[in-house]
C-alpha cells in the first residue's frame, strides 16, 4: 500500500463548492480499481479524509472534492498532499450489455473510473446524475455515455427531480443488467429498491466517518445481512466501500 | 561514544519488550491491516483489539465523532470472540517479533475469569485486563471506577491464570491511586492507563447526539495533557510497572510517559492519522537518547526533576 | 417571521440574564482589559477572577502551557482580595448592563462562609462558590470532588448569603452526579461546569515538570466532549438551572452545551485566542435561532432527542 | 485597541531562523512605543504568539521573527496575519546623552525603534549585540549607532563571548546614562548586575509565555519586588514588557 506525500499537478474549481484535485501518481502504487479511495491527510485536523478515485492515468490521480467542512476545505489548494491507498474493495467489472449509473451530487464522482471500464468492455451506458444545484462533470459523462439523464433540484435549466425517479424511468424502458451507484445515503436506499423492483442487481458505494481507513478501528461500519434474519457491521472502508445493494441493510 | 548499541529493552515485571513501543488496544485491529505499512518487528508488543468471550456486534449507528485533537469511539468492542482470535490471529501475530497481550472484556466478574482460564492455556505473552471501556452498557467502566469492584475482578483473574497480568485504568475518576493501588494489591503484574475519556458530541442541526448511546470514549492528542498526570499518579503509588498512553503522537510525548515513570507506552489513535507513529517514535526515542548520551532507556523512566 | 425579536433572556433560578452568555472566571480578570476590545453591554454576565480573602500573589514560575487544542494554566489564584473588588472593581463594572458573578475560594469552609458575608453586603448579582480549583494546596479542588465535604461547604456559604448561589463544580470526578445533587441539596439555585481538568506536561530537555506544582489546570477546547458529558450529566440529575463551559469557541459549541441542557454558557479560554468570542457567539446562536424559527432561547435549552 | 487581519507586505529571511515579516499598518491603529508589542495569530495554535515591533512606519510595522516552534513558524509566510495591539508598556524614551544598548539574539530586533527614537533625541547610541551565531540587523545597528560592537558564541568573523562582557567595557569606560536591554532571561540577569555596578538604570523588555496578552488571565508574571523585602507577581504583558532592572527580582 502506498502511504507518502504527492505533488498536486493542479486544483481548479468546477462548481462553487466542488473541486478537481490533481495528482501525480507513485511509480509504486498498486493497480487502481474503479471505486476504490485514499485517505488523503487534512493538514489542520487529526484525521485522515476519505476520497474517492475519480480519475487516474498511468500517472496522475485525480480527486473531485466538494467542500463541506475544514477538513475538505483544507484539501483543495495545497502544492502537495500526504495520500494513503489505494483502499477498499471497488466495483466489480462486469462484461453486462447495459450498465445504469446512478450518481448523486459529489457522488458522480467515483462513478467516472467505472464508466469508463465499462465503456472498454463496450457495455452500453446509461447515467442517470442528480444534483441539487448545477450539475458537475456533465461533459465527461456526455461523451463517455450512451443516453445521459441529468436532474436537479433547483435548477431550471434542468428536470428538476430526483435521480431515483429517472433511473427508474430508465429501468422500465431498458435491459439493465448491473447498475453501479454512489450517492447520499437515502438515494441508495432507494436505489436497493430499485434493484429489488426490477431485479437487477447494484453496486453501491457507500460512505461512513473513517478513521483508520484500513479496517483496524471498526468505526466505519454499516449494517448488512447476515443468515436469513441477522446483520452483521461490515467495514465500509475495508469489506466496502462497495457493497451489493441485496446485502445492505439501511436504517432510514 | 554514543555510537554504542542502546538499550531500548523494558522488564514489565515478567514480561520482556525489546523496546517499549506498543500498540493500544482497538485501534490496531489483530495488526493485519497495519503489517501492510510498517514491519511489525519494530514493535515491542501489540495489545489486540478488545476480546469477549462470544463474538459481539458491537455498537449501532455513528461509531466516530472527531473532536478538536480527539476522536470520540462508540465501537462498543465489536470483536471475533476469543476463540476466533486464538485460531485465527494468535498464528498469524505469531510471525513476528513482538509480545502479544491480549485485551479481555467481560460482562460479569465470571466472564473476565472464564476468558483467562481459556487464553491460560494459549499462545499470549500478557493479559491485559480492560476493566475500563466506557462503550458497552454492563462491566466495562463500572468494574473500573471502584476499588472494591477492580480487587475483586483481578483477584478472582490472577487466580484463574498465571500468565502476565496488565489491568488497565480508567481516567474517569476522582482518583487514581487507590484504584491501582487496589490493582496492585490484588495481583496485577503491571498497570496500563489511560484508557478513553467520557465524553460526547451532539449534532445541533438534528438536535440529537451524534453517537447512539449519547457517550462515547474519547483519544488523541487533546487527552495527553490529563493522561499523562494520571499516569504520573498511577506510578507515584505502586511499585509495580506502568504502561501509560493517551494521545502520544509524538517522540517527545512518548518521553514526557517515560520521565513520568512509564515503563513502556501505547500509541493508539495516533496511528490512525500517522501509521508510521510508532517508529517515528521509536527513531525519536533513540536519537533522544543518543543527544543526552543514554545507554539504557531504563536509566530514563521515572527520571523527573521535581 | 424570522424578523420577529428573539428572545435570548434566560433565568438561572433567580439570576436574569438578558443572553445566555457568560465570560468564565480566570479568563476575563474584571473586565477591564476586554473592555477595550468589545462593548461588555453585549454580555450576559461575567463571572470575575477568583477572589480570596485576602490578596493571593499566585503560584510562583511558569504559569502557562499550551497542549494539543487546550491550554494548561497554573496561576494559583492571584487576586488582590475581596475587600478591594469591592472598592475597586465593582463600580467599574456596574458602568454595565451585565450581571456581576463574584467568584470565591477559600482555603477552608470558614473561609468561603466569610467571604459570603462579606459579598452579601455587597452590589453583586451572584456568588459563585469555586470547589474545583486544581491550582491550590488547600481547599480547591478537595472540597469539590466529595460529595459530603460540598454539602458542608455549601451548607454554610447557603447560610451566609440570601445573595443567588453558583456552585461550580469539578470534572475531577468518577460521577459528577451525587455532586451536582448535594450541591442542589444544600442550597445552590444553580450549578456551573467544568472547572478545569487537572493535568500536566514535562519538559523533555530539563526533566521536569514545566509547571513548578507539577501539575495544572486544562481548559479550551481540547476538553469539550468530556465537559459537554458531563454537563448533560449534572442536568439530568438536578433540577437547578446550570451553567455549562469547556471549550466553547464557537456558536455550535454553545448550542450543543444548551441543547445538553445548560442554561447559560460560560467562555473562557476562547477568550485568549479571539477576545470576540462572546459576541460571535450570541450572534451565531441567534442566527441559528432564525435559522430554525425558534422565538425563545429556553426552547432550546434540553431539547435534545435522544 | 487594534484587533484585525493585516496584509502581509513581504516576508523575506534575515539568517537560517530569523524572518523579517512586514506588514501594512492600518489607520486606526495607535500610537507605537518603542518596545510594545502585538499579539499575532498563529493558524494552526490556540494561543497567539507575543512579537515585539521591531520597526514601523506611518504604513507599515515590523516584526523580525526567530523560527523556534511551530508557531513562529506558521506566522513566517502568511498571506495575511490577524494583529492584536499594540500592547503594553514599552520603553521610557530619555534625553540621555549617552544610551546603551544590549541586545541579545532575536532580542536585538525590539532595540531598533528605541535607538530610532534616541537618534532622534541626539542621544550618543553604544550599540553591544551578541549572537549565538551569525547577527542579524548588523547594517541598520551600524548605520544608527556611534558604537557598536558584535559578539557571537561561535561565529570567527566576530569577537567571540557574551554580549555583557562586552557591555561591562562599554559601561566602564563612557559615561553611559541609560541602558535599553532585550535578550534571554540569563543574559538580563547579567544586565541587572551591570545596572546595579555601574549605577546606570536600566529598562529590560522581559519575555513570559502568554495566553491573552492584555492582562486578563495573569499567565504570564514576572516577580518583581514590593517593598523592602516582599515581592508581587507582575503581568509581563500588561505592567511589562519593560521592567527597570531594579525592580525586577531573578530567580536563576
Ligand atoms: C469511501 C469514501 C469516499 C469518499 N469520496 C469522496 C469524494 O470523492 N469526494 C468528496 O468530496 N467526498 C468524498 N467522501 C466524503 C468525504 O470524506 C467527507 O465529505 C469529508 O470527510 C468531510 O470532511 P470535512 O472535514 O470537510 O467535513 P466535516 O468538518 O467533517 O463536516 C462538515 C459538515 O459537513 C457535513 N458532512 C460531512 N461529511 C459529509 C458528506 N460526506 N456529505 C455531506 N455532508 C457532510 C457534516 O455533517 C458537517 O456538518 C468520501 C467518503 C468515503 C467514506
Ligand atoms: C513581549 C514579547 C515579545 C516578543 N517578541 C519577539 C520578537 O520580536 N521576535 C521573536 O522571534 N520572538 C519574540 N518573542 C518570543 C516569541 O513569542 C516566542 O518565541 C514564540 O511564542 C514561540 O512560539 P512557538 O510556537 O514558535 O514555539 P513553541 O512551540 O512554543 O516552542 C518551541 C520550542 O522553542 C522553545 N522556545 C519557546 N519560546 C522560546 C523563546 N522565546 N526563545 C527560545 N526558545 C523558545 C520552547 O521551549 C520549545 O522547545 C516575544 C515574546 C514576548 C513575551
Ligand atoms: C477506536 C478505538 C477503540 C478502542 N478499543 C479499545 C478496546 O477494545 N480495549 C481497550 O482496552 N481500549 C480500547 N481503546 C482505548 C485505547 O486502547 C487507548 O487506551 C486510548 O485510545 C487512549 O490512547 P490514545 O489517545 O493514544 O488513543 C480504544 C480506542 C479507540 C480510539
Ligand atoms: C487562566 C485561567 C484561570 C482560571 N481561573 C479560575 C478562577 O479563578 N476561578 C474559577 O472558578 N475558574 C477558573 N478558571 C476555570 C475557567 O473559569 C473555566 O471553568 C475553565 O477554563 C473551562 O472553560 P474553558 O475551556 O472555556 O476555558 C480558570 C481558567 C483559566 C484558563
Ligand atoms: S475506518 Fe477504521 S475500520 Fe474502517
Ligand atoms: S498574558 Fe494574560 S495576563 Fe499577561
Amino acid at each position: 500500500m502506498f502511504l507518502g506525500v504527492v505533488k498536486v499537478i493542479c486544483s481548479k474549481a468546477l462548481s462553487e463548492d466542488i473541486f478537481e484535485v490533481r495528482v501525480e501518481r507513485p511509480k509504486e502504487l498498486a493497480h487502481i480499481q474503479p471505486g476504490q479511495f485514499f485517505m488523503l491527510t487534512a493538514n489542520a485536523y487529526l484525521l485522515k479524509r476519505p476520497i474517492s478515485v475519480s480519475d487516474f492515468t498511468s500517472t496522475q490521480i485525480v480527486f473531485t472534492i466538494r467542500e463541506v467542512g475544514e477538513g475538505t476545505k483544507s484539501l483543495i489548494d495545497l502544492p502537495e498532499i500526504q495520500i494513503m491507498g489505494p483502499l477498499g474493495h471497488g466495483f466489480e467489472v462486469t462484461k453486462a450489455h447495459n450498465v445504469l449509473l446512478i450518481g448523486g451530487g459529489i457522488g458522480v464522482a467515483p462513478l467516472l473510473p467505472i464508466a469508463k471500464k465499462c465503456k472498454e468492455n463496450q457495455s452500453k451506458i446509461y447515467s442517470t446524475l442528480g444534483f441539487r444545484g448545477e450539475p458537475v462533470m456533465e461533459e465527461v459523462f456526455d461523451s463517455i455515455s450512451d443516453f445521459l439523464g441529468i436532474v436537479s433540484e433547483t435548477s431550471n435549466k434542468y428536470e428538476n427531480g430526483y435521480v431515483t425517479s429517472l433511473a427508474d424511468l430508465v429501468l422500465r424502458l431498458n435491459e439493465i443488467e448491473m447498475i453501479y451507484a454512489c450517492g447520499p445515503k437515502k438515494m441508495m436506499a432507494e436505489v436497493a429498491k430499485l434493484s429489488e423492483k426490477y431485479e437487477v442487481p447494484a453496486q453501491l458505494l457507500l460512505e461512513e466517518k473513517m478513521a483508520c481507513g484500513i479496517g483496524a478501528c471498526l468505526g466505519c461500519t454499516c449494517k448488512t445481512k447476515e443468515g436469513a434474519f441477522g446483520f452483521k457491521h461490515s467495514k465500509v472502508c475495508k469489506d466496502g466501500p462497495m457493497f451489493w445493494a441485496s446485502e445492505v441493510i439501511f436504517d432510514v | 561514544m554514543s555510537n554504542l548499541k542502546k538499550t531500548m529493552e523494558v522488564d514489565l515485571n515478567g514480561l520482556t519488550l525489546k523496546n517499549p513501543i506498543i500498540t493500544a488496544s482497538g485501534t490496531y485491529g489483530f495488526g493485519r491491516e497495519y503489517a501492510e505499512l510498517i514491519d511489525l518487528n519494530e514493535l515491542g508488543g501489540i495489545a489486540v483489539k478488545g476480546l469477549t468471550k462470544e463474538e459481539r456486534k458491537g455498537n449501532e449507528g455513528r461509531r466516530l465523532v472527531e473532536t478538536p485533537m480527539g476522536l470520540i469511539n462508540s465501537v462498543g468492542l465489536q470483536n471475533p470472540g476469543v476463540k476466533s482470535f486464538i485460531e485465527n490471529e494468535i498464528p498469524f501475530l505469531r510471525q513476528f517479533d513482538l509480545k502479544i497481550i491480549a485485551n479481555i472484556n467481560g460482562n460479569t466478574i465470571e466472564e473476565y475469569c472464564e476468558m483467562a482460564r481459556i487464553l491460560d492455556q494459549e499462545d499470549v505473552d500478557s493479559i491485559e485486563l480492560n476493566i475500563s471501556c466506557p462503550n458497552v452498557k454492563n462491566g466495562g467502566l463500572a468494574f473500573g471506577t471502584d476499588s472494591e469492584m477492580v480487587a475483586r475482578v483481578v483477584t478472582c483473574v490472577r487466580a484463574a491464570t498465571g500468565k502476565h497480568l496488565i489491568v488497565k485504568l480508567s481516567p474517569n475518576v476522582t482518583d487514581i491511586k487507590p484504584i491501582a493501588l487496589a490493582a496492585e494489591k490484588s495481583g496485577a503484574d503491571c498497570l496500563s492507563l489511560v484508557n478513553t475519556f467520557s465524553g460526547m458530541a451532539i449534532d445541533i442541526h438534528n438536535r440529537k447526539p451524534f453517537l447512539k448511546r449519547g457517550i462515547g470514549g474519547v483519544s488523541g492528542p487533546a487527552i495527553k495533557p490529563m493522561a499523562l498526570k494520571m499516569t504520573y499518579d498511577a506510578v507515584k503509588s505502586v511499585n509495580i510497572p506502568v504502561i501509560g498512553m493517551g494521545g502520544i503522537s509524538t517522540y517527545e510525548d512518548a518521553i514526557e510517559f517515560i520521565l513520568a515513570g512509564a515503563h513502556a507506552v501505547a500509541i493508539g489513535t495516533a496511528n490512525f492519522y500517522n501509521p508510521e507513529a510508532p517508529l517515528t517514535i521509536k527513531k525519536g526515542i533513540e536519537s533522544y537518547m543518543n543527544q543526552y548520551n543514554i545507554q539504557d532507556i531504563n536509566e530514563l523512566i521515572g527520571n523527573l526533576d521535581t
